[in-house]
C-alpha cells in the first residue's frame, strides 16, 4: 500500500474536512439486496462503517402470530429470497417437533432434493454474484441461465419458479410428477459439465486469486465464536454442518464428507462454493437413487385449522449460507404464539463489516460481501 | 389540483416529430438497477441469456441520473419508500413507474404489516403493474412489450401526473416520513429506562 | 474434552442450581433466573457452547413477564440449549452478554427494538430497522399491528372488495 | 482436489460458447421447451380458474387464504342462498400459493397456466382527495374461462388440506 498513488489518501488523512460519508447501497449494483453501508471514506480507504439495514424489513415475526400454522408457510419462504427451501423445512420441523410426529420416509427423501436443488440455486447465484462484483460478467450470464434449469425443475415438480411452498407439516404437498427424477438427472448431468468452464473462467483464474487471496481473512476461533455458518464456518477449518451434527430429512441415510478448507479469506470461500456445489450434485443423485416408495404426507387432520400442542422447539437447518433455525412456541391454539427465526447473515452483515471494511478500500467492499454470502432479508426480517 | 384539461393539452401538442422521438424513445430504455424487494429474484433471468431483455434495446443502469424505468418490484417498506421516492425525483423525465406483484397494488402477503406500505400508487404514479407473487420472467418481458407500446401511443404520461398532483402525493409522504406522534394510543405504556447510577447492584 | 450427553449436561446443570428439561436427544431448555444467569452462560461457554446462535424475547402478557431466550449450541458436544430468562414485564431490563460473545451487540439492539427491553452495559441500543417509530415496540403482544396498517398505511382487512 | 490458478489465457475457453445453440428463449416468439407440453410447467401455479357449476359456495378458500385475499360474492340476479354464492380473489393480495385449491372440496377452483395480469394504472382523483388505483381492476372473478389450460390441481385423492 505504499503506492505513490495514494498520496491523495495520505494528505486526506491530515485535513480533517476531507472524509466523507459513501452510501454504499442500497441503490448499488454491488450491493446484494436492497440494503446498504455507511462508509466513512478517507480517499478510497474506509475509516468505518455503520450498517444501514432496515430496508426489507416487514415485521415477519409479527405476522407470523396473525396467521394459522400453515398458512404462515406461505410467508416463511419470503425470509430468504434466494435460498427458500430451509425456511420452509425449518418452520415444518419445528412444528413437527412440538407435535412429536415423524414424517414418512419418501416424504424425507423429497424434502432433502428440493433442499438441495434449493442449495444449487444459490450457489449459482453466488457464483454469478462473484464474477459481477470483480466486473467479470461472463460467470454472471452462465450461471443465471444454469440456475434457469433447476428453477424449470422446481415449477415441474411445485408449480412455482421461486417460492415453492411444498413443504407442509407432515411432509410435503404432493408427490413428484412422473418422469421428474430422469429429468433431473438429466440436469444434474448437465450442471456437472458445466463445471470445468466456470472453472477455467472463474475458480482457476489468475486474477481473481489476486483479488481475493487474503481479503476478509477469519481466523478458526474467531468463525467459531462470532457465529459464522454454513461454507464461511467451513472455509475457515471447522467442519461443522448440521446435516451431519443434528440429522434431519433423509441426510443420516446419505453418504457424504463435510468438507473443509484451511484459510478463511475470499478466495477459500470462494472455492468452497464450488467443492460444495459438487457435493450437492452428488447428495442429489444419491437421493434419487435411494428415494422408497410410499406416502408423501402424513394424516394431520384438516390441516387448515390445525392446533399444534402448547411446547417449544429449536430446529436448524444446513442452508447455502449457514444455520438457519426456526424458535417456535406453542400455546396450544391455531396461531403460533411465537416465531423467531436465526438468519445466517447477521454475523457476516454487521458484526465482521465493522471488523473487516475498516482495513480495506472501497473497491473490495462488494467482492468481500459476495465471499461472505450476505443475504440482507434473513436479518431484516 | 387535478385538472384532465391541462393532460388534454399537452397532448395536443404531440406532433408528427413526436411519435418519431417516442419511436427511438421506447427502442431505447434504461432500467434503473435497484431491487427493493424480493421480485428482484426474478431479474436476473430477465436482464442475462435466458430472456435477456436486451433483445428489445432495453439494459440495467445503475445511476438514476441515466435511467428512464423505475421498477418497484415487490413490497416496499416505509424506509424504502423514502430511498424509491428520492430516486424517483432525481430520475430525469420523461420516466416510467413498473410496479411488480401484488404488494404494490393491495399490500398482498404484507397488508397487515406496521411496516410495509398497502399501495403504491398513492406516493408515486405507476404506468404498469404485473400481478402475480413474484411474476415470471415473460410476464415482466410483457409488461416491458406494453410499455414500448404505450410509450409509442404516447400513453405512458403518468409522471406528468406527479407534478399536477404534488400536493396530493406529497401529503401522503409527509404522513410516513415527518415527525410524527404516536399512532396508535397504545403507545402510553411504553417503558423508557433511566439509566441508575453505578448500574444495578 | 469427551463429549457429554444430553442427560449429563442436565445433572450438571442441576447441580450448579439450574432446572432444564428435555426437549430431544440433542436439545435441552434451561431456566436460570435473571440475576445470575450471565456467570451460567459463561460456565456454559467455557464447557464448549461457544456458538450463540440467536437472542429472541418471547412476550408472556397473560403472566406479565418477558422472556429473552440465548439459543446457544456445542459443536464439540453437539447440543443445543435454549437458555431461558424471564424478567417483569413493567421494568425489562437484564445485563448484556456483549462480553461475552461479540454479535449479542445487535441480536440485543434487535431485541430491544422489538421489545423495548434493556440490556445494561450495551452501549449502543439504537434501531436498527424501524426508523421515525414512536409506537410500541412492535413485537408486543399488546401492539395491535392490523390497526396501526390501517392507520397509517389504509389497509383494508378484506381487500378491495369489501 | 487442489483449484490452483491457471494460464492467464484459461479464460478465453469462454469462446466455445460462440459455436454452442444459445440457451436465450426468444419470447414472444418462442416459449419454453423443457415441460411434456409446450409452455410453463404443468403444474403452474398461475391465475384461477373456477367451475362454476361445481362450486358450491361452501367458503373453504376463504377460510384457508392467507392474506384474505378471496371472499364470498354472490352474483347478481341469484337468490341469496349459500349455495350461490361464488369466491372473488383480490390479486392485489393473491400469492398465489394454491392452498385454495388444496381445500375445494368439489374440485372445481384450480389454477390455470395463464400468468399474464398486467394493468396499466388509472387514477382516479375523487373530490382532490380520493385516489382508486388499479385495486378495481385486480379484483378477479374466476370463471370456466381458462378451463382448457388447467394448471396447478389437486385431485379428489389427493387431498392435501383435507
Amino acid at each position: 500500500m505504499n503506492f505513490n498513488s495514494y498520496s491523495l489518501t495520505k494528505i486526506a488523512k491530515e485535513d480533517k474536512d476531507t472524509t466523507y460519508d459513501l452510501f454504499f447501497g442500497p441503490n448499488h449494483p454491488g450491493m446484494h439486496g436492497n440494503f446498504g453501508y455507511v462508509l466513512d471514506m478517507v480517499g478510497t480507504e474506509i475509516n468505518s462503517v455503520r450498517p444501514n439495514a432496515g430496508q426489507l424489513h416487514r415485521g415477519f415475526e409479527k405476522l407470523m402470530e396473525q396467521r394459522g400454522w400453515v398458512q404462515n408457510l406461505t410467508l416463511v419462504p419470503r425470509i430468504c429470497v434466494m435460498d427458500p427451501d430451509p425456511n420452509e423445512v425449518a418452520y415444518c420441523m419445528s412444528v413437527e417437533r412440538i407435535m412429536g410426529v415423524e414424517i414418512p420416509e419418501r416424504a424425507k427423501y423429497l424434502r432433502t432434493i428440493t433442499l438441495e436443488m434449493s442449495r444449487l440455486t444459490a450457489y449459482l447465484l453466488a457464483i454469478g454474484g462473484f464474477g459481477g462484483t470483480l466486473g467479470h460478467y461472463t460467470p454472471t450470464h452462465w450461471s443465471t441461465a444454469d440456475r434457469d434449469l433447476i428453477m424449470d425443475m422446481f415449477e415441474w415438480l411445485t408449480g412455482g419458479r421461486v417460492y415453492h411452498i411444498y413443504n407442509i407439516p407432515g411432509g410435503v404437498r404432493s408427490d413428484a410428477p412422473e418422469g421428474f427424477f430422469d429429468k433431473l438427472l438429466e440436469v444434474m448431468d448437465a450442471l456437472e459439465a458445466r463445471l470445468p468452464d466456470y472453472d477455467s473462467i472463474l475458480f482457476e483464474n489468475p486474477i481473481v486469486h489476486k483479488r481475493l487471496k487474503g481479503l476478509g481473512y477469519v481466523s478458526k476461533e474467531d468463525a467459531r465464536k462470532t457465529g459464522l455458518s454454513g461454507p464461511n464456518l467451513r472455509a475457515s477449518g471447522n467442519a461443522y454442518d448440521v446435516r451431519k451434527d443434528v440429522p434431519y430429512a433423509a441426510y443420516p441415510y446419505l453418504d457424504f464428507e463435510i468438507i473443509t478448507q484451511e484459510g478463511g479469506d475470499a478466495l477459500t470461500r470462494a472455492l468452497q462454493i464450488r467443492l460444495e456445489y459438487e457435493q450437492t450434485i452428488n447428495l442429489i443423485r444419491q437421493a434419487v437413487k435411494k428415494i422408497p416408495e410410499g406416502d408423501v404426507r402424513l394424516n394431520l387432520g384438516l390441516l387448515g385449522n390445525l392446533k399444534v400442542q402448547a411446547g417449544e422447539a429449536y430446529e436448524k437447518v444446513e442452508s447455502s449460507k449457514g444455520e438457519f433455525g426456526y424458535y417456535i412456541v406453542s400455546d396450544g391454539g391455531t396461531k403460533p404464539y411465537r416465531v423467531s427465526v436465526r438468519g445466517p447473515s447477521l454475523p457476516a452483515g454487521f458484526l465482521w463489516a465493522q471488523k473487516h471494511l475498516p482495513t480495506m478500500k472501497i473497491d473490495d467492499v462488494a467482492a468481500w460481501m459476495g465471499s461472505l454470502s450476505i443475504c440482507p432479508p434473513d436479518f431484516d426480517k | 389540483m387535478f385538472n384532465i384539461n391541462s393532460l388534454e393539452q399537452q397532448d395536443n401538442q404531440d406532433k408528427l416529430w413526436d411519435k418519431v422521438i417516442n419511436y427511438f424513445r421506447k427502442r431505447s430504455l434504461w432500467m434503473l438497477h435497484y431491487c427493493t424487494g424480493c421480485g428482484a429474484m426474478e431479474l436476473p433471468p430477465v436482464m442475462t441469456s435466458r430472456w435477456d431483455m436486451e433483445r428489445f434495446g432495453i439494459g440495467p443502469m445503475a445511476t438514476p441520473r441515466q435511467a428512464d424505468i423505475l421498477l418497484i418490484t415487490g413490497y416496499s417498506s416505509v424506509r424504502t419508500m423514502k430511498r424509491i421516492i428520492r430516486t424517483y425525483e432525481q430520475m430525469p423525465e420523461p420516466k416510467w413507474v413498473l410496479a411488480f406483484g401484488s404488494c404494490t397494488v393491495n399490500g398482498g402477503m404484507y397488508w397487515d404489516s406496521y411496516n410495509v406500505i398497502n399501495n403504491l400508487g398513492e406516493y408515486i404514479p405507476v404506468d404498469i403493474t404485473i400481478a402475480g407473487c413474484m411474476p415470471r420472467p415473460e410476464a415482466i418481458l410483457d409488461s416491458m412489450l406494453k410499455l414500448m407500446d404505450m410509450i409509442q401511443a404516447g400513453e405512458a404520461k403518468a409522471f406528468r401526473k406527479y407534478k399536477e398532483n404534488y400536493a396530493y402525493y406529497k401529503a401522503n409522504q409527509d404522513r410516513l416520513f415527518m415527525e410524527r406522534g404516536p399512532v396508535l394510543e397504545s403507545a402510553a405504556l411504553r417503558y423508557v429506562h433511566e439509566e441508575t447510577e453505578g448500574g444495578e447492584a | 474434552m469427551n463429549r457429554i450427553t444430553v442427560e449429563t449436561l442436565l445433572q450438571d446443570l442441576a447441580s450448579r442450581g439450574l432446572n432444564g428439561e428435555k426437549i430431544s436427544e440433542q436439545q435441552i431448555k434451561v431456566f436460570a433466573s435473571k440475576d445470575n444467569f450471565v456467570n451460567h452462560l459463561h460456565y456454559l461457554q467455557t464447557i464448549g457452547f461457544e456458538h450463540l446462535a440467536n437472542i429472541n424475547g418471547v412476550d408472556y402478557i397473560a403472566e406479565n413477564e418477558f422472556e429473552v431466550v440465548y439459543q446457544v449450541y456445542s459443536y464439540e458436544h453437539k447440543i443445543h440449549i435454549v437458555f431461558k430468562v424471564r424478567i417483569p414485564r413493567e421494568k425489562p431490563v437484564i445485563l448484556t452478554v456483549v462480553t461475552l460473545w461479540e454479535q449479542a451487540q445487535f441480536y440485543e439492539q434487535e431485541v430491544h427494538e422489538f421489545y423495548g427491553i434493556y440490556f445494561e452495559g450495551n452501549k449502543d441500543l439504537s434501531h436498527l430497522f424501524l426508523e421515525n417509530w414512536n409506537d410500541l415496540p412492535p413485537l408486543r403482544k399488546d401492539f395491535n399491528t392490523e390497526e396501526f396498517s390501517e392507520k397509517l398505511f389504509g389497509s383494508k382487512r378484506h381487500g378491495g372488495g369489501k | 482436489m487442489a483449484i490452483g490458478d491457471k494460464s492467464i489465457s484459461a479464460p478465453l475457453t469462454a469462446i466455445k460458447s460462440l459455436f454452442k445453440k444459445p440457451v436465450t428463449v426468444r419470447y414472444p416468439d418462442e416459449v419454453l421447451e423443457v415441460f411434456p407440453e409446450k409452455g410453463v410447467s404443468p403444474r403452474f401455479r398461475g391465475v384461477h380458474t373456477n367451475d362454476l357449476a361445481k362450486c358450491v359456495g361452501c367458503g373453504s378458500c376463504e377460510r384457508i387464504c392467507p392474506v384474505n385475499a378471496i371472499y364470498m360474492e354472490l352474483p347478481e340476479g341469484k337468490e341469496d342462498v349459500k349455495k350461490e354464492y361464488r369466491p372473488v380473489i383480490d390479486y392485489g393480495r393473491c400469492c398465489f400459493c394454491a392452498f385454495c385449491v388444496d381445500v375445494c372440496p368439489t374440485v372445481s377452483l384450480k389454477m390455470s397456466r395463464e400468468y399474464d395480469f398486467t394493468t396499466s394504472a388509472t387514477m382516479e382523483m375523487r373530490d382532490g382527495e380520493e385516489v382508486k388505483f388499479v385495486i378495481d381492476e385486480f379484483m378477479f372473478r374466476p370463471t370456466n374461462e381458462r378451463e382448457d389450460n388447467i394448471g396447478y390441481v389437486t385431485g379428489k385423492k389427493m387431498k392435501v388440506l383435507g
